[in-house]
C-alpha cells in the first residue's frame, strides 16, 4: 500500500493549489459566476473540510480540481502540475452516487481495485475487507436498485476507498448516513486518512462532523463562492469522535463557525 | 395502474414467494393464449376463404400446411431455409459489429461525426434494389452479396441507434470514470457499452426484420434458392399458396429470432428494476 | 372519356403499339384516356390486373392462361408480340455456341418462374437434359443487373430482350447462344380479366380497335414506330432506335392483333412443362377474338 | 478526453463569453469540410471513370450533373421527387403516429404485449418486396400503396424502439407522479414521452431511410413517376446516369431530411446535459 | 387553501394507520424481510419523524403508505380507505430527487399545482410564492442539470407544496442543505403545517432536526424495521428553532433518543 505513495515523491510543495480561481457556468441568461478568485492550498495529508450555504459552488470547485471544470481564470495545480484534465491518483466521490446499475455491490467496489490496478488475485479479499468496512457484506451480490439510499452511499465511498487515491474528494460523503453509520465511517476513513497520508477535501452541511474530522475548516459565502473564514482546528489526534461532543474545545469551534457562516446569508430570510 | 405491484422482480411480493410462480404459471398461460388467438385466426381463414372472397388471393390454411409439409418432407426447404437464414444471420451479425464501432465512433467524434453525418445518412437513403446491379457486379452472384445486402440494411439502424443511444449515457458516470483516470476503452466496458444495450437490443430487433428483407431482396436479384426466391417464383406463377408458404416461413424465422432475443435481454438487463 | 391504366410487366418493344396508340391520339378518337404504369415484372402486372388495380396487363400470354386455368377469365384482348422476345447471349470469348454446351454450367435468368425460365428449362429438357442437375439456372434480374452478372462472370449466358440484344450485339463482344426470336410464340399481349370484359363491352371493342390500328400503322409508316421506341427508351442512340424500330416492326409485332394457332400452342406446351397444374386449355378458352374488328 | 472542457452548453467556459463565438465559426468550417470532401470524391471519380475501371458502370460526375441539370430545366424532375417525397414522407408520419402508441401500448400492458409480440415480429420478418402483390390487391395503383409499403417499414421502426425506450423510463419518476395521482395520460405526457425522445429521434432517422426505401419499392411494383420508378427504368434500360442521378436526388432527399431532425433535436433536447 | 381540507371530512380517525405490516423484497439470494410487523398511527395534523440506522427500512415503509410497495401482511390503510394504489392527497418527497429533467424549475414546480387542480390563472403567483420560499427566484427558468444538489432537493420540496398534499411523506427532504438554508426551510414547513394542519411522515439523520420538528419520534432498529422506541416531543409550538438549541428540555430529548438509537446497532462495529 505504500508503494503508491512513493512514486508520487514527497515534496515539500502543496498538494492542491488554487491561485485566484473563477468557474462560469454557461446558461440560457449568460454566464453564471460560481466561484469567484478563490486561492487555497491543501498540503500533502491534509484534511480540509468545506462548508457553505447550498448552491454556492462547492461541488464545482471540487470538479474543478478534479480536472471536470475548466477553470474560467486562475491556476490551479495538483503534485505541481496543472490541472488540464483530471490529474493522477484522484478520488472523487460526487454528491450523488454514481453507481454503475449494472454492476453488483462487488462489481461496483471492483472499479476502483481494477483502475488502481490490483491484480485479480488480491481483489476478492479487498473487497470483502471493504464490505466489512462499509457494513454491506450481506449485499454484496445486490444491484445499485436494490439498495437503500445510504447503502448507496456507502458504495460510492467503498469504491472511492479501493482506489487508494493520494487526494480524496468527497462531496457530502455521509449526508445520507444515520449517526450511527456516519461516525464508523468517520471513523474509518481518519483511520485509513492517519495511516496511509492522504490529503483529503471534504464537502458537507454538518458542522460538527466538519470539526471533528479537518484540520482546517473553509467557509464559503454564497455563490458566488468566495472563502469568508478559515478556520484550523487544533484538536489532538487521534480523536474520539463519541468523546469530543463533549469537550469544550469542539463547542468553541463549531460555535465559531457557526458565526462566520450566519455572517453569509441572513437567518431571517 | 391501480395495483400497487406487479409480479416483477424487485418489487415487493404480495404474497409470500409469489413471485416466482406466478411468473412460470403465467408463461404457459401466454402459450395458451398465443396458440388459442393463431388458431382462431386460422379458422377464420380456413372458412372464410372462397366464401368472402375469392380463394386465389389468400389461399387457404389447408393448402398451405399441406404444402409446408411436402416442403418439409421433400426436404426442399432446408435448401431455401439454409440460404435464407445464413445470409440474414450473416447480415445481421456483420451490421452489428460494424455499425455498433461505427455509431460509438460518430458520437464520441462530434467534430468528424458532424462532418460525415450527412453522407452517411445520404448513403442510407440510396434504395438498395436500385443498387441491385452494383451489388452483383461487386460481389457476384454469391452468398456474399446477399449478406451484403442484409448487411447494408442492418447496419445503419446500429449506427443511427448507438449513436443515439450514447448521448444519453448518464454524463456524471462518464465523468467519475474519468478522475480515476480509467482507459477510454475501460469506460467503454464498463459504462458506454453497458449504457447502450437497450439501444442495442432495439437494434437487434430492427435488424432481424431488416436483415430477412435484405436477404429476400438479395435472392430477388439472383439467386436460385432461398425463402424470398421461392416466394418469387411461386409469386411469378401465381401460385398463391406457394407464397403464403414460404411467407410462413419467413414469419416462423423472425418470430424465433426475436424469441432469442428476448431471452438475451433476459439475461442481460436482469439488473433493471421494471418501470410500471 | 374512359380512363384506363394499362400495366406493362417491364418496357420492352411489346408496348410499342400501345405507345403508337396513345401518340397517334388512336385512344383519344375512341374516347379513351390511356396511362401506361410500368411494373417489376410480369408477376407483379398481373396481380394488380387480377386485383383491379390496372385494367389491362402488357403481359406474357403464359399469364393469360394461367388465369384461364385458375377460374380467372384471363384473356387475351390483343396480340402485341408474335414471336418470342429471348435471345440467350454470351460473351464472344465463351468456349459454347449453343446450349447444349453451357452445360454445366451458369444461366442467367430474369426471374424464378418467367417466361425466361420456362422457355430456358423447356428447351434444356427438349435436349434430353435435367434442367436443375445439368445446368445452375440463376435469376439475374433485367438490364443492368443480368449485365454485370455477366461481366463478373457470375453467369456464363443470360437471357435478353430487345433493345438489349441489339445493343449488345452492336457493340461485338457477345454472340448468340440461341436466338428464341424466330419462334412463334404467344408472347406478349394486351390482357384483359373476364369480368373487366363483360362490364366494359364497348370500351373492350375500342381498345382492340385501336391498338390494331396502331399495329397497321406501324407495318407502314416507320417514323411512327421510331417515336415509338425513342418514347419508351429514350438512351439508345438513333442508330439503335432506327435498328429496333425496324427488327420490331418486321420480325416480331403482330400485324393484326389476332394471336397466332401456332405460337399459343408453343406457349401452352412450354407452360405445362414447366407448371403442371395449368390445364389444357383450348385457343378460345384464352383468344378473345370476338373484340377484333 | 484529455481536455477538460468542450464548447457545449453546459460546461464551464474556457474563457469568458468563448462558447458562441467558437460553436458559429465551427459550424462554418464543418461545411467547408463536407464541400471540400465531396469535391475531392467527385474529383477522384470524375477521373478514374472509364481508366480504371469500366465508365458504364460508373458514369460520370459531369455527366451526371448534366442530366440533374436538364432534368430541373426541364421540370420533369418535380414530378418525380414530389411523387417519392409524398410517398415517403406520408409513410414516415403514419408510421410514427400509429407506431408510437402501438410501442407505448405493448411496452404498458405487459401480458397483452407478450401474447402479441411474436406476431408483431412475425409480421415484421415479412419482406415486403414479396408483400407487393398483396399490397396492390389492397391499396391498388395509387399513392396510397406506396404510402402503405413506407409505412409498412415504418411503423415496426417506431413501434420497436418505443416499446424498448419506454423500459428505460426511470421507474422513480412515474412513482412520484403515481402519488399524486396523476392521469395515465398527464403522466404519459410528461414522463413517458419526453423520456422517449431520444428513441422517437433515432426512429425517425432510421424511418427517413426506410420510408425512401419502401416509397421506391412500392414504386417498383407498378407507377410510372417517383425517383425509385426514374432510377429503375434507367437501370432497366443500361442508363447508367440515370440510374446515377436518381440515386444522387435520393441521397439529397435523405440528407435534408437527416437535417430537419438535427434541428428537431437540438430543440427538444436542449435540457440535455452533454457526455463527454 | 381551507376547501382542499373539508373535502376529506374531519373524523377523529388516524390518518394514516399501519396494523401489522410486513414488507419483503424478492432478491436473487430469496425473500428480503425489510419491514417486521410495524403497527403505527399518525393522527391529522400530527408531525411524526421516523429515525433509523441506514438501510433499515424507512423509504420502504414510506413507499408502502404511498402504495407503491405491497405490503406483504398487515393492513395499511389511509383516511380509512384500505390502501391499494396510491391513496388521494399525499404528497411524496423521494430521497433521491426525482425532477423532471426537461422540465425548468417552474415547469417541475408546476406539475404539483397542476395535479392539485390549480387553475393556470392562479399559477404563476403561487410558482412565484413557492420561489421565494425555497430562495430559488433566480434559478426559475434553469433546468435540473444546472442545479447543485441541495437546490434540486428543494425544487422537490417546491413540487410537493404545491400539490398542497394533506399527507405529507418526506423521505430526508433536507439532508443536502446547509443549516441555513435547512432552518429557513424547516421554518416554512412548520408555518405551513400549523396553519394548514396536515399529517407530516419525516425521515431524517438529524436528531436535533427530529425533536425540533416533530411530535413525536419513531426510532427503527436495523433491517427488518420494527419499531423500538417512540417519544413524544412535548415542546411547545410554535417552536423557534434557533432558540431550541439551548433549552435544556432539548437536548434530553436528544440525548434520549440517542440512546435508543445506540441499542440499535452496536458503535464500535
Ligand atoms: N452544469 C451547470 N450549468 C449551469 N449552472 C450550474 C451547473 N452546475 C451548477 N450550476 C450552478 O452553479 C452554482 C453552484 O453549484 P454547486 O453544485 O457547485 O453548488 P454546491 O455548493 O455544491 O451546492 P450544494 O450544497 O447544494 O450541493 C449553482 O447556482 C448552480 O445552479
Ligand atoms: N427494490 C428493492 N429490491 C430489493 N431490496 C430492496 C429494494 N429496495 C430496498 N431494498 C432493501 O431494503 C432494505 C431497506 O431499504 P430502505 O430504502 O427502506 O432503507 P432506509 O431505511 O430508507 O435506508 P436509508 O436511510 O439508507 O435510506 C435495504 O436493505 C435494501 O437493500
Ligand atoms: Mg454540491
Ligand atoms: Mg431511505
Amino acid at each position: 500500500m505504500a508503494s503508491r505513495d512513493e512514486i508520487r515523491g514527497a515534496g515539500g510543495a502543496p498538494r492542491i493549489l488554487l491561485d485566484n480561481v473563477s468557474v462560469s457556468y454557461a446558461t440560457q441568461r449568460g454566464r453564471l459566476l460560481v466561484v469567484d478568485r478563490v486561492s487555497l492550498a491543501v498540503d500533502r495529508a491534509e484534511f480540509v473540510v468545506l462548508v457553505g450555504p447550498s448552491g454556492c459552488g462547492k461541488s464545482t470547485i471540487l470538479r474543478a480540481i478534479a480536472g471536470l471544470n475548466a477553470a474560467e481564470s486562475g491556476i490551479i495545480s495538483v503534485d505541481g502540475k496543472k490541472v488540464d484534465g483530471p490529474p493522477e491518483h484522484i478520488g472523487f466521490m460526487f454528491q450523488r452516487d454514481t453507481l454503475l446499475p449494472w454492476l453488483t455491490v462487488r462489481g461496483n467496489i471492483e472499479v476502483g481495485l481494477e483502475l488502481a490496478g490490483v491484480p485479480s488475485a488480491q481483489r476478492t479479499t479487498r473487497i470483502a475487507d471493504l464490505l466489512t468496512l462499509l457494513r454491506l457484506s450481506e449485499f454484496h451480490d445486490a444491484y445499485p436498485a436494490q439498495l437503500s439510499g445510504g447503502m448507496r452511499h456507502r458504495v460510492s465511498l467503498g469504491r472511492m476507498l479501493a482506489y487508494q487515491p493520494a487526494v480524496m474528494l468527497m462531496d457530502e460523503p455521509f449526508g445520507a448516513l444515520d449517526f450511527q453509520t456516519k461516525a464508523v465511517m468517520g471513523r474509518e476513513l481518519l483511520r485509513i486518512w492517519e495511516t496511509e497520508r492522504r490529503s483529503i477535501l471534504f464537502v458537507t452541511h454538518d458542522i460538527e462532523e466538519a470539526v471533528a474530522l479537518a484540520d482546517r475548516v473553509l467557509v464559503f459565502s454564497p455563490r458566488p463562492a468566495r472563502i469568508v473564514a478559515e478556520h484550523r482546528i487544533d484538536l489532538a489526534r487521534p480523536r474520539n469522535l463519541q468523546q469530543l461532543r463533549t469537550d469544550p474545545a469542539f463547542t468553541a469551534y463549531t460555535s465559531a463557525i457557526w458565526e462566520t457562516l450566519g455572517d453569509g446569508e441572513p437567518v431571517s430570510a | 395502474m391501480s395495483e400497487p405491484a406487479a409480479s416483477d422482480e424487485m418489487i415487493p411480493l404480495g404474497e409470500p414467494g409469489g413471485g416466482k410462480a406466478i411468473a412460470s404459471g403465467s408463461s404457459l398461460s401466454i402459450w395458451l393464449w398465443r396458440i388459442g388467438l393463431v388458431a382462431v385466426l386460422l379458422l377464420i381463414w380456413e372458412f372464410s376463404a372462397g366464401r368472402l372472397y375469392n380463394e386465389f388471393w389468400s389461399s387457404r390454411p389447408s393448402l398451405i400446411g399441406e404444402r409446408f409439409l411436402a416442403l418439409v418432407a421433400g426436404g426442399e426447404i432446408w435448401r431455401h431455409l439454409g440460404a435464407t437464414v445464413s445470409e440474414a444471420l450473416l447480415g445481421l451479425l456483420l451490421g452489428a459489429i460494424a455499425g455498433t464501432p461505427i455509431g460509438i465512433a460518430l458520437a464520441k467524434y462530434r467534430r468528424a461525426a458532424e462532418i460525415v453525418d450527412p453522407f452517411v445518412m445520404g448513403l442510407y437513403g440510396l434504395p438498395r434494389v436500385a443498387l441491385a446491379p452494383m451489388f452483383i457486379l461487386w460481389f457476384g452472384i454469391s452468398l456474399l452479396a446477399k449478406v451484403m445486402m442484409s448487411f447494408s440494411m442492418v447496419v445503419f439502424v446500429f449506427i443511427l441507434n448507438v449513436t443515439e443511444g450514447i448521448r444519453t449515457v448518464d454524463p456524471d458516470m462518464v465523468d467519475l470514470m474519468r478522475t480515476m483516470r480509467a482507459p477510454k476503452s475501460y469506460i467503454l466496458r464498463k459504462v458506454t457499452i453497458p449504457s447502450i444495450v437497450p439501444w442495442l437490443l432495439a437494434s437487434l430487433r430492427i435488424g432481424v426484420g431488416l436483415s430477412l428483407v435484405g436477404a429476400v431482396v438479395g435472392e430477388l436479384i439472383g439467386a436460385n434458392r432461398g425463402l424470398g426466391w421461392y416466394v418469387l417464383r411461386a409469386g411469378g406463377q401465381l401460385d398463391t399458396t406457394g407464397v403464403f408458404t414460404g411467407l410462413l416461413v419467413l414469419m416462423l424465422v423472425a418470430m424465433i429470432a426475436n424469441q432469442i432475443i428476448f431471452l438475451i435481454e433476459r439475461q442481460v438487463l436482469h439488473w433493471r428494476p421494471a418501470t410500471k | 372519356a374512359t380512363t384506363l391504366k394499362i400495366g406493362s410487366a417491364q418496357v420492352s418493344i411489346a408496348s410499342i403499339p400501345v405507345v403508337v396508340a396513345i401518340q397517334q391520339k388512336l385512344f383519344e378518337a375512341e374516347g379513351i384516356n390511356a396511362e401506361i404504369v410500368d411494373f417489376d415484372g410480369g408477376g407483379p402486372a398481373v396481380q394488380a390486373l387480377a386485383g383491379g388495380g390496372i385494367d389491362l396487363c402488357i403481359c406474357a400470354g403464359d399469364h393469360a392462361m394461367r388465369l384461364a386455368s385458375r377460374g380467372l377469365g384471363g384473356a387475351v384482348l390483343v396480340a402485341l408480340l408474335d414471336k418470342h422476345p429471348y435471345s440467350l447471349l454470351a460473351p464472344s470469348g465463351s468456349s459454347a455456341s449453343d446450349l447444349a454446351g453451357l452445360r454445366g454450367k451458369a444461366v442467367g435468368i430474369t426471374s424464378p418462374g418467367s417466361l425466361t425460365d420456362n422457355t430456358l428449362r423447356f428447351m434444356i429438357r427438349k435436349l434430353g437434359l435435367n434442367p436443375d442437375n445439368d445446368y445452375e439456372i440463376i435469376a439475374a434480374g433485367t438490364g443492368a443487373s443480368m449485365r454485370a452478372a455477366i461481366e463478373r462472370g457470375s453467369v456464363m449466358a443470360g437471357m435478353f430482350t430487345t433493345p438489349d440484344v441489339q445493343a449488345y450485339m452492336a457493340t461485338g463482344k457477345y454472340k448468340f447462344v440461341a436466338d428464341f426470336r424466330d419462334l412463334d410464340y404467344m408472347a406478349l399481349d394486351l390482357i384483359a380479366v373476364g369480368s373487366w370484359l363483360k362490364s366494359n363491352d364497348a370500351t373492350a371493342h375500342a381498345v382492340a380497335r385501336a391498338i390494331v390500328k396502331a399495329e397497321k400503322l406501324i407495318q407502314s409508316d416507320p417514323k411512327v414506330v421510331e417515336a415509338a421506341v425513342h418514347e419508351r427508351f429514350r438512351t439508345l442512340s438513333p442508330e439503335l432506335v432506327t435498328a429496333v424500330a425496324h427488327d420490331a416492326a418486321e420480325r416480331s409485332l403482330s400485324h393484326d392483333g389476332r394471336a397466332q394457332e401456332a405460337g399459343f400452342k408453343t406457349a401452352l406446351e412450354m407452360l405445362r412443362v414447366a407448371d403442371p397444374s395449368v390445364k389444357d386449355l383450348s385457343y378460345s378458352d384464352v383468344v378473345a377474338v370476338r373484340y377484333l374488328p
